[in-house]
């Protein structure tokens, strides 16, 4: 007899004894049978089990059902117009935190964004996100939101506030007092218009913009060159030879999505790309950007100048123009750099992350010489991430402090914690007598107002921003606001008495501004949807001043350089991290558990220091030290860091940032310094002295060699050029031995299978985080991290090679590979981990009893396992363990329905986004076509901004995957214990100079 | 049946029969002495920490432990391999020495047995506690249920639950058969009303009918025959549990035979230690002499020489293999951060026993106590660095991680050490700790008077 | 009231003469033939090694009773020593083998020039010196304590003095410690180091019991041999249940180790591993499962009951297959490394080899017993022997 | 009634001697109890060789065929399953656990059918003759049941003169 088995509840219900074709949209049974499956179901038996724990895989309810009753259940009364229970919708968006810039897609489920995706079309982004642009979704569902309006700490109504406030303004506005606006650098031109209005309406109105990371140094640098303060347009996609000094670009400097995706365009080797830049990057702390360039040079930052001057000397030189008095020589050797720059003359770029308006006029003069403005750096379209002067800031302190400013109206930013004298910030702030905050997130300045009017998390307001000259793109509210809060530029419209809402304001202010620029448009209504829709307008308009270089102070420059002053002095540099970044996102419990791309510390900041060094002043890990006197942080040696260079993460130590973020690491702010009117990134002559004890550092990776294992393949460009196999000789070895004893695995359908190339992973980390939130994957906090328990399904593996003193770093992201022969699946004992005739190596997690025996078979070691209740799914009670609060009810909200919450003693990885190929295969079926190459894409290869992430069918010989695996370059890790891994590897090339 | 009178005898002092009875049912009667009652309460405490520790790991989760992402398997494991091991000596002394007709096995199989069973059940205790799902771990049996799920057949795991449990359940009554006939006799020897009764039930109506015995042999000797075998699958399947794997320094195709000499050889050491306390303090010096002890030694020598050439035999072929994966996890063991633990392997494992080759040490009481002791520790950190030395390093060096145990693993070891204690305490009261019928059957053969004992 | 003393008669030399001058005649077609010369060599070495094998087993078989201080074993005891003639015997023709070109034939490692990266990192220890070295230590060692072994136990029989019995033990002790090095690492050098790429840790082990198996079987077929001459009439059923339950025994172990090797490979499937089998599933597939049949389902379905051990008339004919069947497992093991899968097949070369070898076997066996009393009655523990009956 | 008369001796080699002596008179022995087994008691009362051997080989075979032909099933008809590329079919891997289960079902078997076949088992209410059968006494159990008297003291004569000690009637 042919036993069927209910698949879902409908089931039983439904026709049961269904033979090919069912169209019932809704059938869940349904979403099980994938195209390649239906001749399967005539003679379906209890195989249909497995593929309905496929399906508990994607399906909550269902599985977390089995252990614990559902606490509540409350059904759509009213079914809310064009909402489909279960089928997610996605809204464009922008998001920009002061760093990174990015148009983004926001996917909600039920009424919740629980995920961010890259918006392909903006051609700024192009798709890309980062790590934060990821995380974004989880802070509108921090416990640390403001919840109401604050008046003196108090919780109060709106009209309580724009009453008292108005009257305050009123009462300054009457004795031609002067308000304020602080607020960070404003890409808005809507919000522009809006802070326009409010001067307007308060006559004696300053706006003052307010950097955490400054470009002071390159506005006031270009206003010199150029006569106008601007920020260019950079296209690395188009430099052929890419100089970097401390611009860490694919991490924090100005706007690294795009700039990856630029990078990386012009770095590939698929598609028959024979070509790739050089990227030469002198620095003094590792970073992201330093770590992926073809020559990595070390120098203290104060030698930065002085190298910049020789290059510049040095290629006046080889041009035969005027040669200015002899200057120090340069600590390292830049004559061969200079001759290869000018080989590449308007093919170069060359780029310095300094904030010193000097060393900025050396680089301006530089490509100046070399032809870049015009085609590697665009002068007519101006990058409008960074706008403030830091001068201006210092400026408004000291009036605060004399008592000049009568009414402080902060928005969007924390000068009490990220301000580097916030001491006299907080002394000014109390001879205020308004004193205003907008934040989204209850923060420390927000201890130090009156009022404290909560501002929309971006996904619940709108918005605009003019990201560069012409690139216009939007933001809407993909939910209605949590809680009593309301926009900040609808707030200030509020005081000048405008009523209007800010939506209806953006669409006038775009309906006048913006609309006009728009060709071929003839109704604004569709403009206005389109681009909504799009979330992205470009007009193609252009700056038409300040085009010209005009003024070339270098000179100066050269003559009053003088040497480095103590060239023993150890020098310290202050970096932002690709997670909590300046400390905005410091609350984030998964930015605070992703592994630095370089360190794979997490949950700390901590002071690196080179391995020679360490040595010298018989310092070991992990070791506490103080510098300058501040409170000790630990040491970490760091391969590759300069001899006499520290270097510590800015952005923790937050005080008020609620949990996880109050209390984790030290607040490093403090140390900056001002010189020329300019923050700057790096102190020099730095303090160390060694403190009592060690700290443990949280670390996801603790050995960093490959002790001679092909593991990440590496060559040199020269080489691949010469044989393409290059590096990756030795998989013709093993293939050649590839003996089986077992029946060749026939795949008849879908094979599924992923590429990553090695060339384009730069270890933004972007993928961790989308993974954590679209398989939600629990953050299990410090200690357990330390305990080595951390739960990522997608990790990037990290090694140096070389010298430790200057070594080479590689990376390799490594998720469940898929074993078509897994070595995880034979062994278990419950037949709760199975291979699916799609060559997926699925988890039935309900089946799941614990032995972790799948795990310690697994050679990746990408199995994790619930060593606590992380997710409060246990069936006893009260033994969650949940150091960041991730469960509350409110972070919960974040939670992906679509994937189950793992219990207690579980283990879980990787599952190639089931969920999402099931939603693909059910689109195309119910749109009764066949799957297309790149439906399906899984959230780590949709968030990265360097595409190095390819996924598809390999049984279509014609998929993008397939093609990637056929590439010479290909190989799959520890392909010699013939695992048959479904992910394969392109191999590494580095364009460096042997 | 005759025997060479240049073999020593394995009864001193001449005995009759019923001194023999006498002499064996002494540990039972009267109340338990004032050691008794110390060593109950110490091994009772132990029990209880134990008892802590389980529900520490049960409520809170595998997190108490020191496992990681890397290392799945740690303590847990380690003990259960060491209990199954140690749960070996009883069925191979009396199965296997049965079959090799090995006359001294009958003075102490009885006591090796029960050891047998308590430390299978020792063992069995790890298996269970350390799944992350304890309450579903019913899942492992492959029933039929209505989701018509069923178990996986290739996973060693699943080989383990079933070779464990016959192996406690056969030898259960492998030793429950050879026990019916001195319930017999304890039945028979009962002073009060009660005790007659229990044993009575417990005795199964034992009469001592000629044909009764007849066939009691006969099931003896296939039960023999059949756990022969077992007690070689039992190790060989744990054995599985690391062999079948991909691990470096687990994959090896020695590990059955390797693992089966390594148990017999911890088994027997725990014996030892065993029998030394309890037969001085049980007053069976005569039963088990110093003969007894000595060819016990001498399966040591022998199972720990496999143990030592198996050692050197994956270390050697670690290198003549030329892969780089084996050759650098034999390096780790040897020389890497857990090198202390290999170190007192070898010296406790292939070291300590070779000092048996000296009659003088082999026939040493104090002698044999500590070098058992040493075998305990040795066989213990064998396990570990198998367990815990291959997983911590073994592929990618990215996931490399450092293992340490926590206080409920200790709890939970410590603890099963305490419930052995106090089965075995238990054990020695309730039923004779020498086989009475056996021992009476070679009396007059291998009995000091032999000599005098008339044979045509 | 026995035969005590055994003759070689002039008609038995005959019969083996008969059978040594077939392996010649085979050996002659081999060479004059067009058959690769790999082949002969293979086949060269497998009679060697397995002859001499069974040679060892004599003398193992004696040591480890003496050691484990068994009494019932004295009874045949003569046999094994017998058997352990063959050493010396063996050996040579082992050697004779490898320095006529036959060690070039038979290991690819030997080939200096053309080594691979991995045969290069074993060179260390897969290089001719050190091979001969390890084959002289093994090859003096060996007959050495073959030789004192059974001068020592044919002085205990004739002066019954205790003081042999326990020289016999030191020598025995010795020789199960240095045979349990040598015989593990003798079958890596001239067995398993024919697939030299191939390793596993088992091997020695599983070659081993092989080789025990087999002698046990080709005991038994001796004292049947000899029983049909007219002799051994003091070894009774009890005796010979014994043998019955060895071959029964270590064919069952046999399996066992067999197994274990095979499913682990077949589990784990590793190419570095799984070559071995993969040729052997690949051109060996009847050779492979006929392996099993005769080693194991034979002896074991059998022999599994009582009385069939201790009747020659089902424990010869199983002996008989068992000892063919240890042939065919080393056939298997030698000749998918050396010959390969085409060139190998089992003909006229093989048989007849293998019955001139066992032909000359048979001779130096019958020699070495009739040089001694059959029955060695002056064994302290003999009399335990001849009055051995258990009631099981 | 009288049943039974009883007899002991109280060393087996006496007691081999005595019975000898006491069959040859003709005495059917209904039962011997003895402390252990005596070797050499079953050829002289004449007890055949135990067929439990067969019942083992039985279970055996059965739980052998169980083990085997249930997983078979479950892998390549119930559940067939990709297990890391591994064929459905996969007898190596169905070895350990046909072995356990044989084994198993041999032991039982065996057991069990001992355990009735001697009408032993918890709650057995076999008669005991002397309780000092299970220290150092040799019984030696006859069956009198409707015999007549004299014939009972022929028997007692025999029983004395083959040195039986303790000959006592009982029912």
């Amino acid at each position: 007899m042919e036993n069927k088995y209910f698949k879902s509840l409908d089931e039983l219900t439904i026709d049961t004894t269904r033979e090919i074709e069912t169209t019932q949209a809704g059938d869940k049974g349904f979403i099980l049978e994938s195209q390649n499956e239906v001749k399967s179901i005539a003679t379906a038996s209890r195989r249909d089990f497995l593929k309905a724990f496929g399906f508990t895989i994607a399906s909550a309810a269902i599985a977390s059902s089995c252990e614990q009753p559902v606490r509540k259940a409350i059904p759509f009364l009213i079914q809310p117009e064009g909402l489909i229970p279960g089928k997610a919708a996605y809204y464009a968006s922008s998001f920009f935190d002061g760093i990174d810039y990015c148009s983004v897609l926001v996917k909600v489920r039920d009424g919740r964004p629980i995920k961010i995706e890259g918006n392909t079309l903006s051609s700024v982004t192009r798709g890309g996100t980062s790590a934060r642009v990821q995380a974004s979704v989880l802070g509108l569902y921090d416990n640390g939101r403001h919840k109401t309006p604050l008046l003196k700490g108090e919780e109060t109504t709106w009209d309580q506030v724009d009453e008292k406030i108005i009257q305050k303004l009123t009462s300054i506005k009457d004795k031609q007092g002067k308000v304020v606006i602080l607020s960070s650098t404003i890409i808005s031109p809507t919000t522009k218009a809006a802070i326009a209005a409010f001067m307007d309406a308060y006559p004696g109105t300053d706006h003052v913009q307010y950097d955490v990371l400054s470009a002071s140094g390159i506005l006031k640098a270009n206003e010199t060159s150029f006569g106008k303060a601007f920020v260019p347009s950079y296209r690395f996609d188009k430099a052929n030879l890419i100089v970097a000094f401390d611009a860490d670009f694919m991490g924090s400097w100005l706007s690294p999505i795009e700039f990856t995706k630029q990078y990386m365009q012009n770095r590939k080797l698929t598609n028959g790309q024979r070509a790739m830049s050089r990227h030469i990057h002198f620095e003094g702390a590792m970073s992201l950007t330093g770590s992926n360039a073809d020559n990595r040079v070390q120098i203290k930052p104060s030698q930065q100048k002085l190298v910049l001057a020789n290059l510049l000397h040095e290629l006046r030189k080889i041009e035969g123009g005027e040669t200015s008095a002899s200057i120090p020589a340069s600590p390292v050797d830049i004559v061969s750099l200079a001759s290869d720059l000018l080989k590449n003359k308007e093919r170069s770029l060359v780029i310095s992350g300094s904030n010193d308006t000097q060393e900025q006029l050396l680089v301006n003069a530089i490509n100046q010489l070399l032809g870049n403005y015009g085609s590697t750096i665009e002068t007519d379209i101006h990058l409008k991430l960074r706008q403030a002067t830091d001068e201006k800031m210092d400026a408004l302190v000291e009036q605060m402090n004399a008592g000049e400013v009568d009414g402080l109206i902060i928005y969007d930013v924390n000068p009490v914690y990220d301000y580097n004298k916030k001491d006299r910030f907080i002394e000014g702030l109390k001879k205020v007598d308004l004193t205003v905050a907008m934040p989204v997130f209850d923060e420390e300045t927000s201890a130090f107002v009156e009022f404290v009017c909560p501002d929309h998390h971006y996904l619940e307001a709108w918005n605009d921003a003019e990201i560069k000259t012409g690139f216009y793109s939007l933001a809407q509210p993909a939910i209605r606001p949590i809680f009593k809060t309301r926009a900040a530029q609808e707030s200030l419209l509020r005081w000048t008495g405008n009523s209007a809402d800010y939506h209806q304001y953006l669409m006038s202010f775009w309906e006048t501004q913006i609309f006009p620029k728009a060709v071929n448009e003839l109704f604004f209504t569709a403009f206005w949807n389109t681009k909504l829709h799009d979330g992205v307008f470009e007009s193609g308009e252009k700056e038409d001043s300040g085009l010209e270089f005009t003024q070339d102070p270098s000179n100066e420059v050269l003559v009053n350089l003088k040497e480095t002053d103590n060239p023993s002095a150890i020098e310290m540099v202050f970096y932002t991290n690709v997670s909590v970044g300046t400390g905005k996102h410091a609350n984030n419990p998964w930015l605070q558990e992703l592994p630095d791309p370089v360190t794979k510390a997490c949950w700390d900041n901590y002071i690196a220091i080179s391995p020679r060094l360490a040595q010298e002043l018989n310092i070991n890990d992990e070791q506490l030290v103080s510098v300058n006197g501040l409170p000790a942080l630990p040491v970490l040696i760091q391969p590759g860091q300069q001899y006499k260079t520290l270097s510590v993460a800015l952005g923790y130590g937050r005080e008020k940032g609620g949990v996880p973020a109050n209390g984790v690491g030290k607040n490093m702010f403090p140390l900056l310094t001002t010189n020329n009117g300019n923050k700057t990134y790096w102190i020099g002559d730095v303090n160390i002295e060694v403190v009592e004890g060690t700290y443990a550092v949280a670390r996801t990776q603790s050995h960093h060699s490959m002790e001679g294992r092909a593991l990440v393949r590496d060559t040199s460009l020269e080489a691949y050029l010469e044989n393409p196999e290059s590096g990756n000789e030795v998989r013709k070895e093993i293939k050649a031995h590839l003996k089986s004893l077992y029946p060749k695995a026939e795949f008849d359908g879908f094979h599924w299978g992923m590429a990553i190339d090695l060339n384009s992973c730069t270890g933004c980390n972007a993928c961790v985080v989308a993974c954590s939130a679209e398989n939600n994957v629990p953050v299990v906090g410090k200690e357990q991290v330390i305990n080595s328990r951390e739960m990522h399904w997608i990790r990037i593996d990290r090694y140096y090679k070389g010298d430790p003193e200057d070594p080479e770093l590689v990376r390799q992201p490594v998720m469940c590979q898929h074993c078509d022969n897994a070595p995880c699946e034979n062994v278990c004992p419950v037949a709760a981990t199975t291979h699916s005739n799609e060559g997926l190596n699925q988890m039935a997690y309900n089946r799941c009893i614990g032995t972790r025996y799948c795990n310690n078979n697994c050679p990746y070691k990408v199995r994790r396992f619930n060593f606590f209740d992380y997710t409060g799914s246990d069936s006893f009670k009260g033994n969650r363990y949940d150091p960041a609060e991730m469960t509350t009810d409110l972070r919960r909200l974040v939670l992906n329905p679509d994937v189950t919450v793992r219990s207690k003693g579980v283990i879980e990885k990787c599952s190639f986004c089931v969920q999402r190929i099931q939603e693909k295969k059910l689109e195309a079926k119910t749109e009764n076509r066949m799957l297309k190459d790149g439906d399906v894409v899984p959230a780590c290869a949709q968030s990265c901004p360097a595409d190095a992430i390819v996924f598809g069918n390999l049984n279509d010989k014609n998929s993008k995957v397939s093609k990637y695996f056929a590439d010479e370059r290909n190989y799959h890790l520890l392909e010699e214990i013939h695992t048959l891994p479904s992910v394969g590897y392109l191999t590494k090339v580095k364009n460096k100079t042997i | 049946m005759y025997v060479s009178p240049i073999r020593e005898p394995l009864i001193r002092g001449a005995k009759n029969y019923s001194q023999v009875t006498k002499d064996i049912l002494a540990p039972m009667a009267g109340t338990p002495s004032k050691y008794w009652y110390m060593g109950i309460t110490l091994a009772g405490a132990a029990a209880l920490f134990g008892a802590w520790a389980t529900f520490m790991t049960v409520y809170y989760g595998i997190g108490t432990w020191g496992l990681n992402k890397t290392v799945g398997w740690g303590w847990g494991i380690t003990n259960f391999v060491w209990w199954v091991g140690i749960g070996h000596a009883g069925t191979f002394i009396s199965a296997i020495l049965l079959l090799f007709r090995q006359k001294w096995r009958t003075s102490i199989n009885r006591s090796a047995e029960a050891m047998t069973l308590i430390a299978i059940a020792c063992a069995g205790f790890f298996p269970l506690i350390h799944m992350g799902r304890l309450l579903l771990g019913f899942f492992i049996f492959p029933y039929p249920n209505t989701r018509a799920l069923w178990v996986n057949f290739n996973s060693p795991l699943l080989w383990d639950v079933f070779a464990i449990s016959t192996y406690f359940l056969v030898s259960l009554i492998f030793w429950y058969v050879g026990l019916i006939p001195d319930i017999g006799t304890v039945r028979d020897k009962a002073k009060t009303k009660i005790r007659k009764a229990i044993y009575g039930f417990l005795s199964f109506g034992w009469t001592g009918s000629a044909k009764h015995w007849s066939r009691h042999e006969t099931v003896s000797l296939i039960l023999a025959g059949l756990a022969a075998p077992l007690v070689l699958s039992v190790h060989t399947i744990v054995s599985f549990d690391f062999a079948t794997s991909v691990i470096p320094g687990w994959h090896t195709t020695i590990f059955p035979p390797y693992f089966v000499s390594g148990a017999v050889f911890s088994g027997f050491a725990m014996v030892l230690t065993l029998l030394i306390v309890a037969r001085k303090a049980l007053n069976l010096e005569e039963y088990i002499t110093i003969n007894h002890i000595e060819s016990m030694n001498k399966v040591i020598i022998v199972t720990g020489s496999i143990v030592g050439i198996a050692y050197i035999t994956e270390f050697f072929m670690a290198w003549y293999s030329g892969v780089e994966y084996e050759q650098y996890a034999f390096m780790n063991r040897a020389f890497g951060p857990y090198a202390w633990a290999y170190w007192i392997m070898m010296t406790c494992n292939v070291i300590t026993p070779q000092l048996f080759w000296f009659k003088k040490i082999r026939t040493s009481l104090v002698a044999t106590f500590i070098i058992s002791i040493f075998v305990n520790i040795g066989m213990w950190f064998e396990r570990f660095v198998i367990v815990v030395t291959s997983l911590h390093r073994d592929y990618l060096p990215s996931s490399w991680t450092m293992y340490k145990p926590t206080i409920v693993e200790v709890g939970l070891y410590v603890g099963t050490i305490g419930l052995f204690f106090t089965l075995f305490l238990i054990f020695i009261r309730v039923f004779p700790v020498i086989a009475i019928a056996e021992v009476k059957s070679v009396l007059k053969s291998s009995g000091d008077n032999k000599i005098n004992a008339h044979h045509e | 009231m026995e035969n005590k003393t055994f003759t070689l008669t002039k008609k038995t030399i005959a019969v083996f003469v008969v059978m040594i001058a077939i392996g010649l005649i085979a050996l002659a077609f081999g060479f004059l033939s067009d058959i690769n010369g790999k082949r002969i060599a293979a086949n060269l070495l497998l009679n060697s090694y397995y002859f001499l094998s069974m040679g060892l087993i004599g003398l193992f078989f004696v040591t480890v009773h003496t050691i484990a201080e068994s009494g019932w074993h004295t009874s045949v005891q003569r046999i094994g020593e017998a058997m352990s003639a063959f050493i010396p015997v063996g050996g040579i023709l082992l050697l004779i083998l490898f320095i006529s070109g036959g060690l070039h034939q038979l290991y690819e490692w030997t080939d200096k020039d053309h080594l691979d990266e991995l045969l290069l990192k074993k060179a260390a220890y897969l290089n001719e010196p050190f091979f001969y070295l390890r084959f002289a230590i093994f090859f003096i060692v060996w007959s050495a304590l073959a030789y004192y072994v059974r001068r020592t136990s044919i002085a205990l029989d004739k002066l019954g003095d205790v003081k042999y019995l326990n020289k016999l033990r030191m020598l025995s002790a010795i020789f199960i410690v240095f045979y349990a090095v040598s015989s593990v690492v003798s079958s890596w050098d001239w067995l398993m180091s024919i697939d030299a790429h191939w390793f596993s840790t088992l091997y020695g082990w599983y070659v081993f019991i092989s080789m025990l198996a087999s002698g046990i079987a080709l005991f038994i077929l001796i004292l049947f041999v000899l029983k049909k001459m007219g002799y051994m009439g003091h070894v009774n059923h009890e005796h010979v249940h014994d043998l019955g339950k060895y071959l029964f025994g270590f064919s069952i172990f046999w399996a066992y180790l067999w197994f274990s090797q095979y499913m682990l490979i077949w589990y784990a499937n590793i190419p570095e591993e799984t070559v071995y089998f993969y040729e052997r599933h690949k051109y060996f597939e009847n050779i492979f499962y006929v392996n099993l049949v005769l080693n194991f389902a034979v002896p074991f379905l059998l022999l599994m009951a009582r009385n069939t051990k201790r009747m020659f008339t089902v424990l010869v004919p199983v002996a008989v297959i068992v000892f063919v069947g240890h042939w065919v497992d080393l056939y298997q093991l030698i000749m998918p490394g050396v010959v390969g899968g085409e060139n190998s097949a089992i003909g006229f070369l093989e048989i007849g080899l293998t019955i001139g070898y066992l032909g000359l076997f048979m001779i130096v066996v019958f020699w070495a017993l009739s040089k001694a009393p059959l029955v060695p009655k002056n064994h302290p523990y003999y009399k335990e022997s001849a009055e051995y009956h258990t009631h099981y | 009634m009288n049943n039974y008369i009883t007899a002991y001796y109280s060393d087996e080699e006496d007691l081999l001697k005595g019975l000898k002596q006491i069959i040859s008179k003709g005495l059917k022995v209904n039962d011997v109890l003895t402390p252990f087994p005596v070797h050499g008691l079953d050829k002289v009362i004449g007890l055949r060789r135990s067929r439990l051997t067969r019942v083992a080989f039985a279970g055996g075979a059965i739980g052998a065929l169980v083990g085997f032909l249930f997983q078979a099933w479950v892998f390549t008809n119930a559940y067939p399953i990709n297990f890391g590329g591994k064929p459905f079919f996969a007898v190596p891997s169905f070895i350990p656990v046909t072995f356990e289960i044989a084994v198993l079902f041999a032991a039982f078997a065996m057991v069990f059918g001992f355990l009735i076949h001697n009408k032993l088992g918890p709650g057995s209410k076999n008669i005991i003759h002397d309780e000092r059968v299970t220290d150092d006494r040799f019984l030696i159990v006859l069956d009198i049941k409707g015999e007549a008297n004299d014939k009972i003291k022929s028997i007692e004569t025999i029983l004395s003169d083959a040195g039986a000690q303790g000959i006592t009637i009982k029912e």
